[in-house]
């Protein structure tokens, strides 16, 4: 009989433990408002876990019979993630009502980063399946944590619904996976099946389920209802966290596959990349709330980022990586400037109340320009490289064609991003957005770090671009 | 014999998970959900699954469901006017995903068998329960250590939606 | 019977709850319709075990029943606040966020 | 020459902008504007200093290059951070630096008072940081870079006077034309690096010069896509139209930017690229005609408006297309040529238009305008320094330049482009000569007059002595290799020139002696028979009616002049521009906001639809994937 607890090698879960730790930590945490212990407890937790990155970086750990593998890329995707939830902190010391107990909303956050760090280390689909339906599972109640919005509880239900719809379809992935392969490693994809008919159908339906959780259409419905449902602080965590998580892997996916499953993952990239860059960009042209607008951007972004998936033999990966670097600065540094200012607002930030942003609050309407511009792509910010890389690594594996709808898209989305630029700087005295906070904030600096990450991606893209392909070498080198 | 408890079986599952569909009293649909568990736990006894049948029961049934039918009688829907459920139109989609299901199925079932494949009867012997138990906790430990984790989440989320919105905990 | 006799019968059932889910309106009913899918991925997943390779594929059906409980716990949790909230559990009246 | 030292021509104008645009609320106008035109005084400090060794140097050693890291690096693949500033660059940045530092001082006395008096320093310090960047980078990716930081910069200094919804459209049109020229350039740079793996100059070069035949239809196709780019930057049809909307910005930014500087950035590289070009003789030719349409199609159009500025801006979209004109010819050298002197006499032209402007108090209506030469003697005589400079009448710069230029086409493609690019030059002399009624004949403004402080004359002033002697760079006349020419140092294409110096001596002269008669002609007919003409415009419909009233000689040559080309004109500038270029840009844009609608429709709000989607995506994506791997 095989020992009981065989190649367990918990340390490559630390930073796993730690957050889970902490979360339940937190359970036991009282007191509500500004007093209240939950944020610093929540706070210490990540960095601590963020702490340990560094301490597995490069070792490549691996436990539980490879169903764990912590590599590079799991390691960057973790700090991306950690980072991401520290920024969404900062949001939500402003956003959550005073007197709520904020103790599970913190701990709900920390579990969902379980969820994914776990998932970005996975080297089994079950292991994913768990990974994603812990993230989702907090996600749903982060999203509808304030009852009292109405906005809040239809978000909230809605991502339930269709959140567990997609990942019953994943399910039927996985078990088709199975079918064909015996196994649900994701090595599996490339080992002879049984029935090898079945791979195809089965890539397609787990990438359904990955495809929900980037916001890629026609998976994205949810996004732009839930991100404005949804407190600020939580719709900055989701516009960024999940999608990350989701594209590593997707990356991984796409690196094991072969043949006929090869095939059909790169049909649904090619589709989903397609119509986000369709989809997003031009519902983007038309809206006036600046969450929706944001949330429509969001599903561009990711169309482009998914250019890079079938393109892994020519650099995909790194560009991927790279590009889910910056995005996560520009994105987060977007969602948190607009949290910077909603924040006590009842009702939806509309774009026109930004009108003379730059002449009452010159910082804030600096960082978020920053943020349009890398949106957009303009150099010399990181958003110009990270299009850039992705659409080599497009061209130089043969996706002109993609590439060229990808560069419209990008012609297109100045329309509604330079907009918002051009009402920050435009009348000096609009009506809205009085009394913005003073001094310095918490999110004010992470803001602030978020706009010198944004342009130092641009100015010195190389150290950057080093960490991004150092991270997934094997992708790179295998296909 | 065999053969006829499967179209038996198959027949039932269809029936009640239809009905779940098409009754428009969500307590009766719960209750169809019901008798669906019951027939597969009945089909996993045909596979074999004799463990799995067990848990269907117990957890499903036992559990789940009845946690279901627990939120009908609490949030009282059967009071409300039976209002039409269905749309107009929206069968043809139904019907048409339906279609689908049953395509991928004949496709599955006609398409040549690539390589040779199994065509069915060479039937695995079915596991010993201690067998289960091993894989379960030792290759499969962390699947089983993370739905754990899951649980809590799930249980952490389903206190906080379930207060009422005022509350401090 | 055969392998594809129950992959059939379980695509079939997984097909009859995606289409329960687009025409059915109570929030109630739409978990319900999500917990026929995850019943139909497990007929096939002990179908595949039974008839290719064995007893993994069972460890997986209990790990799904546990995930179905756990959304089935999160999902009526939530369908209760939105009962709360909005009187209603008719999907097709919660729509102020649109656009 | 020390190459470290270049990063001195790009920090000053990044600081200034860091400093007026993050602190400026603290600090007093005074300061605002002492840090501006430091950070564009000093860069020029150290050009000149450059200027002065790279000259000295023997013409091997005239190129100062340095990286300063490697931006971005991939296998073979390499994008670096380097500077290079060649001859080439040295005429652009002085260009830019000399003239942008004479606007700086001209807007200390035009944006006083604004209340975006530190925004408008700051957008133009990073106007100049950009412009530099463009122009010092030793790479396509780099001079991208500075490519959309100016037409950032351009976009929002149009767009600087917000209250105007007309100032926003214009911002977004100019963006939006911009992004269809860009479109074309990112191809080209992607396209570049593909097939070479490189996207540096000096190795672009090599590769050009080194490359096998069959590569030809490549570089072609890249320099095609790279030329899209710069027509957009450079305003060339049917590209040009948002520059004359560009307008709506403060006069000293149509000065910098939409006059001297950021419009010429197209044929800058079109030069750098002139290895590149070399080796395909059909864009070249491409280049050529374009510049030509453009250059005549814009002095028409400039001849039928009213608007004092947009008479300029039609008239730099021409001049631009004279430099294409050179460009396509192959001769690089005079393109820079016509870039350095048009700058000098259209920044002139623009500011002085500004002191115009300012002393009418804001009015930019030519029929409104009249005799203002006694009112501002010293800006007049800039502003007709000016125009003679820009119709090309001897000894100003605008006269070797443009001789040159015909000169040069004539040589390269014969008779008849030299017609047509000749009649490009006559009509600038008409449309110059118009702009003498603003000065001259009976006062046509009402009120009294807001007389333009110092700082709005001597800038013009000191360009308008530019405009007199930067001919000598010209000299000798009638020389294959010129003051310029042999700075710049240009390799030409060969051109077989059968013709010999005789005739292209008659030619000048009668050029010489034609330009400057019509010019007079023209003059003549808008200064003292300018009510006629006035009212020739009017009735035009009834032009019959005109005839039987019987004018003299004087208003049948009017008539037989000015009557089909003011419809041409008309034409050109009210059907071609407003309904089908602006058609399209609008019509894409409308297209997209509907397409837009629809998609928004889709989202109902409804858990259904939703759903429907995903489920219906998934069969879609499914049904897709079982084909392709032959299940079905």
């Amino acid at each position: 009989m095989a020992p009981i607890f065989q190649d367990v090698n918990l340390y490559c879960l630390l930073p796993e433990l730690v957050l889970l730790t902490g979360a339940v930590v937190l359970l036991f945490v009282r007191g509500a408002g500004r007093g209240s212990a939950a944020l610093p407890v929540a706070a210490t937790t990540v960095i601590v876990a963020l702490a340990a990155v560094p301490l597995l970086w490069g070792e490549r750990a691996v436990g539980f019979g490879g169903m764990i593998v912590k590599d590079n890329g799991a390691l960057l995707a973790q700090a991306l993630l950690l980072i991401t939830a520290l920024v969404s902190f900062a949001a939500a010391a402003d956003a959550l009502p005073e007197r709520k107990n904020n103790g599970e909303y913190y701990s709900l956050l920390l579990f969902s980063l379980v969820g994914m760090g776990i998932m970005t280390a996975a080297g089994d689909l079950l292991v994913i399946f768990l990974g994603m339906e812990i993230l989702a599972l907090s996600l749903y109640v982060l999203v509808g944590f304030l009852k009292v919005v109405r906005a809040g509880m239809e978000g909230a239900v809605k991502y339930f619904l269709l959140g567990s719809v997609a990942s019953a379809v994943f399910l039927l992935g996985l078990a088709l996976t199975y079918g064909a392969t015996g196994s649900t490693q994701l090595v599996a994809f490339t080992a002879p099946a049984t029935m090898p008919a079945l791979l195809p159908a089965a890539a397609v339906l787990l990438v359904v389920g990955l495809g929900f959780k980037i916001a890629a259409p026609p998976f994205h419905m949810w996004a732009p209802d839930v991100y404005e449902g949804a407190p600020i602080s939580v719709a900055t965590y989701i516009s960024v966290a999940p999608k990350i998580a989701a594209f590593v892997v997707l990356l991984r996916l796409a690196g094991e596959s072969a043949g006929p499953g090869r095939e059909a993952l790169t049909g649904a990239f090619v589709f989903m990349s397609v119509a986000g860059m369709a989809v997003g960009n031009l519902a983007a042209l038309r809206q006036t709330s600046l969450v929706r607008m944001l949330a429509y951007s969001g599903i561009a972004q990711a169309a482009y980022i998914l250019i890079g998936l079938p393109a892994l033999s020519a650099g995909g990966a790194a560009a991927v990586s790279f590009y889910l670097l910056v995005y996560m600065f520009m994105n987060l540094g977007a969602f948190a400037s607009l949290a910077h200012l909603s924040r006590r607002r009842t009702g939806t930030l509309r774009i026109d109340d930004l009108a003379g942003l730059a002449s009452r609050a010159p910082g804030h309407a600096f960082a978020l320009a920053v943020f349009m511009i890398a949106l957009t792509g303009i150099p010399p910010t990181g958003g110009f490289f990270a299009k850039f890389y992705v659409f080599k690594a497009g061209i130089q594996a043969g996706y002109l064609g993609v590439v060229l709808v990808a560069v419209v898209a990008t012609v297109v989305s100045c329309f509604y991003y330079l907009r918002v630029v051009m009402v920050m700087y435009g009348e000096e005295g609009g009506a809205g957005l009085r009394g913005l906070p003073a001094g310095v904030t918490m999110l004010g600096a992470a803001i602030g770090v978020m706009v010198v990450m944004t342009i130092l991606t641009g100015i010195l893209p190389e150290r950057f671009l080093q960490a991004a392909s150092a991270a997934f070498p094997l992708l790179a080198a295998g296909m | 014999m065999e053969t006829a408890i499967f179209w038996g079986l198959s027949f039932c599952a269809v029936a009640a998970a239809l009905a779940v569909v098409f009754l428009r009293q969500a307590v009766n649909g719960v209750m169809s959900l019901l008798a669906l568990m019951l027939v597969m736990a009945g089909l996993y006894l045909l596979l074999g699954a004799q463990l799995v049948a067990l848990f269907q029961l117990i957890v499903y049934a036992g559990a789940v469901l009845v946690l279901f039918v627990l939120v009908v009688m609490l949030l009282n829907l059967e009071r409300k006017p039976a209002r039409p459920l269905l749309y107009p139109g929206k069968p043809a989609v139904a019907s048409l995903l339906a279609l689908c299901g049953a395509g991928f199925a004949a496709i599955l079932r006609w398409a040549p068998p690539p390589g040779g494949g199994p065509m069915g009867g060479a039937v695995k012997p079915a596991p010993p329960i201690e067998q289960l138990a091993i894989d379960l906790f030792t290759e499969r430990l962390l699947i089983f250590e993370l739905t754990s984790v899951l649980l809590l989440a799930a249980a952490v989320g389903a206190i906080v939606m379930s207060r009422k919105a005022g509350d401090l905990s | 019977m055969t392998l594809y006799h129950f992959l059939g019968l379980g695509l079939l059932l997984f097909a009859i709850g995606a289409a329960g889910f687009v025409i059915r309106n109570n929030a109630v009913v739409l978990l319900l319709c999500i917990e026929i899918m995850l019943n139909a991925v497990n007929l096939i997943l002990a179908s595949f075990a039974r008839y290719l390779y064995g007893a993994e594929g069972q460890i997986f059906i209990f790990i799904i029943m546990t995930v179905a409980a756990a959304e089935a716990a999160v999902g009526l949790g939530i369908v209760i606040a939105l009962h709360r909230g909005h009187g209603t559990l008719a999907m097709n009246r919660i729509k102020d966020l649109k656009g | 020459m020390n190459p470290d030292c270049l990063w001195l021509l790009l920090a000053p104008p990044a600081l200034g902008f860091l400093v007026n645009g993050l602190m400026g609320r603290r600090l007093p106008a005074s300061i605002t504007a002492a840090v501006a035109l430091a950070a564009v005084g000093l860069p020029l400090a150290v050009a000149l200093g450059f200027l002065l060794e790279m000259t000295a140097a023997p013409p091997e050693a005239r190129v100062v290059a340095t990286s300063l890291y490697t931006w971005l690096s991939d296998g073979d693949f390499q994008v670096r951070v380097g500077l290079l500033l060649d001859p080439l660059a040295m005429v652009m940045s002085l260009v830019v630096l000399g003239i942008g530092f004479l606007i700086h001082i001209y807007s200390v006395g035009y944006m006083e008072g604004d209340v975006g008096y530190r925004r408008f320093f700051a957008y133009m310090n990073l106007f100049v940081f950009f412009m530099l960047l463009l122009v010092l980078a030793d790479n396509l990716v780099l001079t991208f870079c500075g490519w959309e930081g100016v037409g950032l910069c351009s976009y929002l200094l149009i767009g600087f006077w917000h209250e105007r919804k007309s100032a926003c459209d214009a911002g977004r049109k100019a963006f939006i034309v911009n992004r269809v020229g860009d479109f074309g350039f990112i191809l080209g740079i992607l396209l570049t690096i593909t097939a070479f793996q490189t996207v540096d100059y000096g190795e672009l070069a090599e590769i050009a010069a080194t490359a096998p035949g069959d590569a030809s239809p490549i570089i072609a196709l890249m320099v095609l896509l790279i030329f899209m780019g710069a027509m957009g930057k450079s305003a060339q049809f049917p590209l040009h139209v948002w520059l004359p909307d560009a307008m709506e910005g403060p006069t000293p930014v149509s000065a910098l930017i939409h006059g001297a500087t950021m419009v010429n950035a197209g044929v800058y590289l079109m030069c750098r690229l002139s290895p590149l070009l070399n080796r395909c003789p059909e864009v070249l030719l491409v280049i050529a005609v374009l510049g030509l349409v453009t250059a005549l199609y814009a002095a028409l159009a400039a001849l039928g408006q009213r608007d004092l500025k947009r008479i300029l801006a039609y008239s730099t979209i021409s001049q631009i297309g004279f430099m294409f004109v050179a460009v396509g010819s192959g001769m690089y050298a005079l393109g820079i040529f016509h870039l350095v002197t048009h700058g000098i006499f259209k920044g002139l032209l623009f500011l002085a238009a500004g002191a115009v402007i300012h002393t009418l108090g804001g009015e930019q209506d030519l029929g409104r305008m009249g005799g203002l030469f006694r009112e501002i003697p010293a800006v007049a005589v800039a502003f007709l320094a000016g125009l003679l400079a820009l119709a090309g009448v001897f000894p100003l710069a605008g006269f070797f330049s443009k001789d040159a230029i015909l000169w040069g086409g004539f040589q390269r493609f014969g008779a008849s482009f030299w017609i047509v690019s000749l009649s490009g030059a006559l009509l600038t002399a008409l449309y110059c000569g118009k702009l003498f009624g603003v000065f001259f004949g009976p006062r046509r403004d009402e009120g009294p007059p807001h007389r333009p402080g110092a700082l709005l004359i001597w800038p013009p002033a000191v360009l308008a002595l530019g405009a007199l002697i930067a001919g000598v760079l010209g000299l000798p006349m009638f020389a294959q290799d010129t003051l310029l020419s042999r700075f710049l140092g240009f390799a030409s294409p060969a051109v077989a020139s059968g013709q010999g110096h005789e005739l292209e001596v008659i030619m000048t002269v009668f050029q010489g002696m034609v330009i400057p008669a019509f010019l007079a002609a023209s003059a003549y007919l808008f200064v003292r028979r300018r009510r006629r003409m006035e009212e020739l415009e009017r009735a035009f419909p009834r032009a019959a009616a005109f005839l039987a009233d019987g004018f003299g000689l004087d208003k049948l040559n009017a008539l037989l002049l000015a009557t089909p080309l003011r419809g041409a004109a008309r034409f050109s500038a009210r059907i071609i521009d407003n309904r089908i270029i602006d058609g399209a840009v609008n019509g894409v844009g409308w297209a997209a906001m509907r397409a837009g609608r629809l998609l928004a429709l889709l989202q109902t709000g409804e858990l259904r639809h939703y759903a429907l989607s995903i489920l219906a995506g998934a069969v879609a994506l499914l049904g897709a994937a079982l084909y392709a791997a032959g299940i079905f």
